[in-house]
């Protein structure tokens, strides 16, 4: 007993318990759920049996319903080019911002503190406002396109099946960049500083610094951010709902959208987790290729 | 004549402090100048000032002559190990090292062949992988002097790059810097504690004491003839002994608060009944019989031997240091005679510093 | 032994909530408490409850969601106490809410209000176009020729707006136009339908409603109205305060059009049922809500706007002129108003609506083809 | 150029670049003082012509505003505490050591935060229904939250302690401190920024988390705000201008905490060299 | 007995890498050791596993005669100075200082009040209130010195604490730390590259290469009679000249492979005809009349000076160094004799390295 309580103290007991207590609530209370929809994936879910565990089983039923389903293949694509358009560009404009705010400027830190704004908004608001902005009619977005004379007649984002998706992805873009830039910016500036004077005077010029030390140095940061922008996006719900509804005619669905509709607008809840146990493999990926790239993180 | 490296009343301010106070420097191409001073009187930040990594405060830096105040660090093409090393965590040591080759568009294979001859040079070969976290203290001052000696810059700036060396690699590792400097006519800077290093390895020595410049020249002008008595008491291992004296005889003796108050025939002038600061450096003190003319009889408080020297300590005050060679056969509290070779005395004012034989000159 | 009542409802200030405090204040041992559900979440927090057992005594629900409930025997069955009641008269409720409270011949609840949608247009424009105000569309030639005629570009102004996004509102405005061409949901690809997406399109392809009409709620295109950027809109009763107080210009309402002179009328059925749920502690108590609530009916319009769902019920002037005379336009509308179901799985049933009009109207479809598409997995559900 | 120039110049661009990010937030702001119906004027208003001030009444009036955003302080603060206090810890271990054990830790818990809150919620409100969870639904709902942020938490401090040299633990624990003492005073204090910005990030997904406490919260009374704002809107009524009007009355002093705090923190001191 | 440290059979391993091999190593109480040996050797890896910061892989070690190889750093109850400080970067000079303390729960005044008495030994008083970043290298590993000898622990371990200061103040430190040491009667452990700190600062010497002990034993002990090759090469400075010789005569004389072939007459016994390793430190090759007995004739290629003493290097393979005292009037290129004294001939196997003389003994 007191041997625990020493390892505990002192020992890799610290460790292991620092470690067993996250996982066992994350366990609890996101793999049992997360359990769940697996199996629901393979039952008939009934909208009034939802509180029981056990439904009558549906084997591949549901899967093969939702591989049939004409949608797919679109939700597919569109899933695909939202989340790595949304993490590509969202990561690219973060990086960038967290970079031009890391001189020393007057009111640096005021300024990038005021990009935080998206943060700190409810998604639903983010939705509406977006909405708004990207309206074809009385949009601001096309008005001022308009009157700096970039286009003729109003583009209807969310409403022609070519642009609807790209309306949700402006939209999530100007949301998630902030997170990305402030994390980026907490990154870089860990970095020592002698890295970059040592750098300096091994003749790299700024852009080298930068391949060279900074990126390589924020290598578990990038990867940490990378990750769950991935995970985010594939979470982003709100502004589908506010601003195209995954429409017109289904242009603007992507996966968690559609898993969405089917379990709460149809109440087809089997379905629905079919589309979840989807993402959750999709995810599985992006966890596997993040722990392998931490092998590459370097501890100070 | 264009210098190399040229300060011209430089000063820098880190917020009140002042940590460089008018330092004016000029060397010339091909020269190796050794900065010394006690911890903390500016040695780095004269080097991180010439290297552009420290914003002058004002005062103008030129190097191969043009002012280059607002230069870049980059674009000075100054080669600098820097006191903290400054490894880079993420690179293997090999990268570590030809990190500059290759932002200069060296080849790969003629940057393998550079790491090595410079991982012999430094005798990493076997840890060109490692990543500087992996290695020993003395390994990682190693990559860092490497990283620097593997250019061809137009200087070298070295920041105590030996510091953490055992004494046979020290000495192999300061015959390599010296014959590299030689070889590609560079110019360096080198901050050292190390007495043998700044003398040995250096055309020119430059003594900062608190941001100032206390002296400059070769270094055995500054061990023969210190200018104050900062430089004489920091020139030299064991260091000088100073105790109080008054100028005697007709100017050109003086006389030692020491035992028997000896009287010392010197070669300065100065004004009969003047009190003055006498420096004596442990080594002109020879040990003698007890009987022998003007032989000072010391007690020895203590006798520290390093096998080829040993120092004794003498008991009262001041404390003194005597050397002498080998093992000597003496404890504490034997008496011994110790005489003084008058030529080597140094007299300084005794609020000033100054040294009188510069006064005079 | 005081009893304590849980009421669920999309909003605190809806006629049920505001009754609901009114029978708490009076002493007669029953509290509700009221609980405000997002409307998106209304039916799935339900359903969470009801699986749990976590489920409130009272509901207010949306008519179309009314049967999943009835029947899956989730609401108490309340025929008898009905019968019963002598504040309850089951027979005087409009046909159309009391096919949405009753599943297998039983009745499961009773109509909080019902509101319907007819054709708002702008006395203004149709002036300056040349149009009679006087004389609205009446048929939808007369309705395509009015929107041609009022459409101007140049000073932003469509012709009409609605809402054909892919929700429920998509259906609920969509439907009266398949049932005016002889259609229904359980037949969506009767013949004339094909003409009622016809005429959709014709909006949406001659410019003549804004292509945003197709991911745009009903509010938010009645916004487009009132601020004069669309001479004609289709929508509901609940406009009526919002427009008195923020349209610059004289508008009018009217029925909505039919498909030729003399056709078949057919209109939405909107508005929420109340409801008990079968394992209420007290179900005597929460009947006696809903008596309350019917013994004060004839406040519905004039202090929420919305209509009665009752016959008989005199709608009291609300002192604007032209409200009085929307709400008799939209009395007579609300007798042609048919329901969305009833039927168990309405939700998927109207998904198919909404999947069949969108790909149309974005032109990725023939409309007869995705009828008869919609109406092959509708007839799915339904057997 | 010289400093100054510079410095006018970048503080120029950024305010240009302020000024366009912003420009939804304006919206905001402008929408909540507009009638129902100028919201949809064409061309738009970029100044509301009539400033509606009264809908911050209105809203004010009808919704218990300082309720409902008292009860979103309470739910971000106690998502907050457990992530933090649980997800440190964890995201400590998880960068301190490099193995398979902890490579299939960090594995783990990326993947249990695949799910969106939305399929979540139903499993979780079965099972706190069938522990009697939901008799304490503010707590629930933080337990529930807390379990969405962690993931993110733990990955995000995970890279901050990468930056903690190892070293200066090592010298605290030669000083005498037990591993939970040069925990909590020399390797947390070295994460601080890190730490403390993900801190933030969590608590203010906390403090608009919408799913769980809609789902879990019956009692109007213990709802949070981004509850409140949802009231208005209604089935074919929607109070665009009060909800902006609660949004900016909610999000305004929270933007303002968090430009004051992060400057604090990501300009605060950083670990740099040992040596 | 029981010792205070000691190590038995200790091993560690970094993955693949053997950083010590069966070290065993007794210190008794109030004992100072100094641990020499050439980089990457292992000193930091040894210090570090009696802190308690490396698992040791195999062996025991104990201290005050309890075995701690699971007991946490903290309970051990050691100072320690790290190669590389590892100051805390969010504190003051003050706290970093009082850390420790402020653990032990001493009080806020007794704290201040050792924090000042610690600032003037490391002569830091003006800077208590800077953070690590704004000291200079030598500020820093003086704070790292104050931060271990603020306590008083159990046992010291120094692991190059000087490194960065200049002499004067090197000198001052040495003399602090050995008196503190000897005040409270701690043991130390003691890493450092200066000869004469090792020599003059310890009670005992280890030395080690590559994760083995060569040797250990008083400073003089070492000096005088080292065990192998590599330890008579390591200590003393400049280091030992070793040239080759053949045993001659009655096995009591050595010849030497140098100019003339002198014959010295040593006082070890060998087999006459066995091929040895000669070792001759430089201070012990004195500088005499190039006609004097037994007088060797060098040619002088190179001369160092430090003042007090010069080194001469000679022409030939291979090069030797000899020292002679102040500075010497020779040149490069001149001839001198120089002859060597027959007592302090050291002779090693050529294979082995072993010591002749201790093989005999
Ligand atoms: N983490 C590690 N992984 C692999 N090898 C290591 C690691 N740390 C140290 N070493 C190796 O172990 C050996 C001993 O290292 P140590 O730091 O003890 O040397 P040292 O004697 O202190 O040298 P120095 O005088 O240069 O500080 C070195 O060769 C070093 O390269
Ligand atoms: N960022 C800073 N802020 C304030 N003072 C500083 C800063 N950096 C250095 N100093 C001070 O400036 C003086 C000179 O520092 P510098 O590093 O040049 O000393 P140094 O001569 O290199 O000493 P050492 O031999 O100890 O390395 C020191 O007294 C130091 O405390
Ligand atoms: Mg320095
Ligand atoms: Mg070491």
């Amino acid at each position: 007993m007191t041997r625990i309580l020493r390892s505990l103290r002192d020992g890799i007991g610290f460790d292991v318990m620092l470690v067993i207590i996250a996982l066992s609530y994350l366990l609890v209370f996101a793999g049992l759920p997360l359990i769940y929809n697996v199996i629901i994936s393979f039952q008939t879910v009934d909208v009034f049996s939802l509180g029981t565990l056990w439904h009558p089983n549906a084997g591949f039923d549901n899967y093969r319903a939702i591989f049939d389903d004409p949608l797919a293949g679109r939700v597919l694509w569109q899933t695909i080019v939202f989340t790595l358009g949304s993490v590509a560009l969202q990561f690219t404009l973060g990086f960038a911002l967290a970079l031009f705010f890391h001189q020393n400027f007057t009111g640096a830190t005021w300024i990038r503190g005021l990009f935080l704004a998206a943060w700190v908004m409810p998604g639903l608001v983010v939705g509406v406002l977006w909405n708004w902005l990207l309206s074809g009619d009385f949009g601001v977005i096309n008005h001022l396109l308009e009157s700096f004379g970039l286009i003729e007649d109003p583009v209807f984002w969310r409403s022609n099946v070519e642009t609807s998706l790209y309306a949700v992805l402006i939209a999530n873009i100007w949301y998630g960049t902030p997170f990305n830039m402030i994390l980026l910016a907490v990154g870089l500036a860990a970095i020592p500083g002698d890295l970059y004077e040592a750098a300096e005077l091994d003749g790299a010029n700024a852009f080298q610094r930068f391949w060279t030390i900074t990126l390589p140095m924020m290598r578990a940061t990038i990867g940490a951010v990378l990750a769950l922008g991935i995970i985010f996006t594939l979470q982003q719900f709100d502004l589908f709902a506010a601003i195209t509804q995954g429409g017109p005619a289904g242009s603007s669905t992507v996966a968690q959208y559609w898993s969405w509709q089917l379990s709460f607008r149809e109440f087809d809840f089997g379905r629905g987790a079919v589309i979840s146990v989807l993402m959750i493999i999709v995810v599985l990926f992006v966890s596997l290729i993040y722990v392998r790239s931490t092998k590459a993180e370097t501890q100070l | 004549m264009t210098y190399q490296i040229e300060l011209d009343r430089v000063e820098k301010h880190y917020g009140r402090f002042h940590a460089l106070k008018e330092i004016s420097l000029a060397i010339p191409k091909g020269q190796f100048v050794a900065l010394v001073g006690p911890s903390g009187c500016g040695k780095s930040t004269l080097l991180r000032s010439i290297a552009g990594l420290e914003r002058i405060t004002s005062g103008t830096l030129r190097i191969a002559g043009e002012p280059v105040n607002d230069l870049p660090p980059r674009k000075r093409d100054l080669a600098m190990v820097f006191q903290s090393y400054a490894l880079y965590p993420h690179m293997s040591v090999r990268d570590n090292l030809t990190y500059a080759l290759r932002l200069k568009g060296v080849s790969r294979a003629e940057r393998a062949r550079r790491a090595e001859e410079v991982a012999a040079v430094i005798g990493l070969e076997t840890l060109l992988d490692r990543r500087p976290r992996e290695l020993s203290g003395g390994q990682r001052q190693r990559v860092a002097m490497g990283r620097a000696i593997i250019r061809q810059p137009r200087a070298f700036l070295f920041d105590e790059p030996l510091s953490n060396l055992d004494a046979a690699l020290r000495v192999r590792m300061r015959k390599e810097v010296r014959a590299l400097h030689d070889r590609i006519g560079a110019t360096s800077v080198y901050v050292t504690h190390d007495q043998i290093e700044a003398m040995t390895m250096a055309d020119h020595v430059v003594v900062l004491q608190a941001g100032r410049i206390e002296q400059q020249g070769t270094p055995m002008a500054l061990y023969d003839r210190p200018a104050n008595r900062f430089v004489a008491g920091f020139i030299g291992s064991p260091a000088m002994n100073f105790m109080p004296g008054v100028i005697a005889g007709d100017g050109r003796a003086v006389r030692l608060a020491l035992p028997g108050n000896p009287v010392l025939e010197t070669a300065i002038a100065g004004t009969p009944g003047l009190e003055v600061e006498v420096g004596i450096r442990p080594e002109h003190m020879v040990l003698g019989p007890l009987d022998a003319p003007h032989a000072v009889p010391l007690v020895v408080s203590a006798v520290e031997t390093t096998g080829a020297a040993s120092y004794l300590f003498t008991e009262g005050e001041p404390e003194l240091i005597v050397t002498t060679e080998g093992t000597a056969a003496i404890r504490a509290d034997d008496t011994i005679g110790v005489s003084i070779d008058p030529a080597r005395v140094h007299l300084f004012e005794p609020e000033t510093g100054a040294s009188l034989r510069s006064a005079k000159l | 032994q005081d009893v304590t009542l849980t009421l669920w409802t999309e909003s605190a200030t809806a006629p049920e909530s505001v009754f609901a405090q009114e029978f708490s204040a009076i002493d007669n041992g029953v509290t509700i408490e009221i609980r405000e559900i997002r409307f998106d979440d209304l039916v799935t927090d339900t359903l969470r409850a009801v699986a749990t057992g976590t489920n409130p005594d009272l509901i207010a629900i949306d008519n179309p969601d009314h049967a999943a409930f009835a029947s899956r025997g989730a609401f108490l069955d309340i025929t008898d106490q009905v019968a019963a009641s002598d504040v309850i008269d089951i027979d005087a409720v409009f046909d159309g809410p009391r096919a949405s409270l009753t599943w297998d011949g039983r009745i499961y609840g009773i109509p909080r209000a019902s509101n319907t949608i007819a054709l708002y247009y702008n006395r203004d424009l149709f002036a300056a176009a040349g149009l009679d105000p006087d004389s609205p569309p009446r048929t939808w030639d007369e309705l395509l020729e009015a929107a041609r005629a009022l459409t101007d570009p140049e000073n932003d102004v469509y012709g009409i707006a609605f809402s054909a996004r892919a929700s429920e509102e998509g259906t609920f405005q969509f439907l009266p136009w398949a049932q005016m061409a002889g259609g229904s949901f359980d037949n969506i690809n009767a013949e004339g339908v094909a003409d009622a997406l016809a005429l959709w399109k014709a909006f949406l392809d001659e410019g003549l409603a804004s292509p945003d009409t197709l991911t745009r709620g009903q509010w938010d295109s009645t916004g487009t109205f009132n601020g004069g950027n669309a001479a004609m809109v289709i929508s509901g009763p609940w406009e009526l305060g919002r427009m008195a107080s923020d349209a610059a210009f004289d508008w009018g309402v009217t029925l909505l059009p039919v498909r030729e002179e003399g056709g078949v009328r057919a209109s939405a059925l909107g508005d929420f049922n109340l409801a008990i749920f079968a394992n209420t502690d007290h179900p005597d108590e929460a009947f006696a809500f809903l008596e309350y609530y019917m013994s004060q009916v004839d406040r519905v319009w004039p202090e929420f706007t919305r209509l009665p769902s009752v016959a008989g019920v005199a709608l009291a002037p609300t002192g604007d002129a032209r409200i009085d005379a929307a709400a008799q336009v939209f009395t007579e509308q609300l007798s042609y108003a048919r329901n969305r179901g009833p039927h168990p799985d309405w939700p998927r049933i109207s998904q198919e609506i909404q999947t069949a009009f969108q790909s149309v109207l974005t032109g990725q479809a023939e409309a007869q083809e995705a009828l008869d598409e919609a109406a092959e997995r509708i007839d799915g559900i339904i057997n | 150029m010289s400093g100054a120039v510079t410095n006018r110049v970048l503080l120029a661009v950024a305010l240009a670049l302020a000024a366009v990010y912003l420009f939804p937030l304006y919206w905001m702001y402008v929408t909540s003082l507009k009638t129902q119906s100028s919201i949809f004027a064409v061309p738009p208003e970029f100044l509301p012509g009539a400033p509606q001030w009264d809908n911050y009444a209105t809203i004010w009036e009808v919704a218990n505003i300082p309720r409902y955003i008292g009860n979103s302080l309470v739910i971000a603060s106690g998502v907050t505490l457990i992530t933090a206090l649980i997800g440190s810890g964890c995201a400590y271990v998880l960068a301190r050591y490099r193995n398979g054990w902890i490579d299939a830790a960090l594995f783990a818990v990326l993947m249990l935060q695949v799910l969106p809150p939305s399929l979540m919620v139903t499993p979780i409100f079965v099972g706190f229904a069938s522990v009697g969870l939901l008799e304490y639904p503010r707590f629930a709902t933080i337990l529930a939250f807390s379990a969405k942020t962690m993931p993110f938490f733990v990955i995000l401090c995970r890279a901050a302690f990468m930056t903690v040299p190892r070293e200066l633990e090592e010298a605290a624990l030669v000083d005498g401190n037990s591993r939970v003492g040069a925990f909590f005073m020399i390797v947390l204090p070295l994460a601080r920024n890190g730490l403390l910005i993900s801190a933030l990030l969590v608590f203010m997904n906390g403090f608009g988390e919408y799913v769980y406490s809609a789902s879990i919260i019956a009692d109007n009374r213990l709802q949070p705000a981004s509850i409140g704002m949802t009231n208005f809107l209604q089935p074919n009524v929607v109070n665009w201008n009060a909800i902006m009007a609660f949004a900016a009355t909610y999000v305004t002093p929270i933007l303002a905490a968090f430009v004051l705090l992060q400057r604090q923190i990501v300009n605060g001191l950083t670990a740099g060299a040992l040596k």
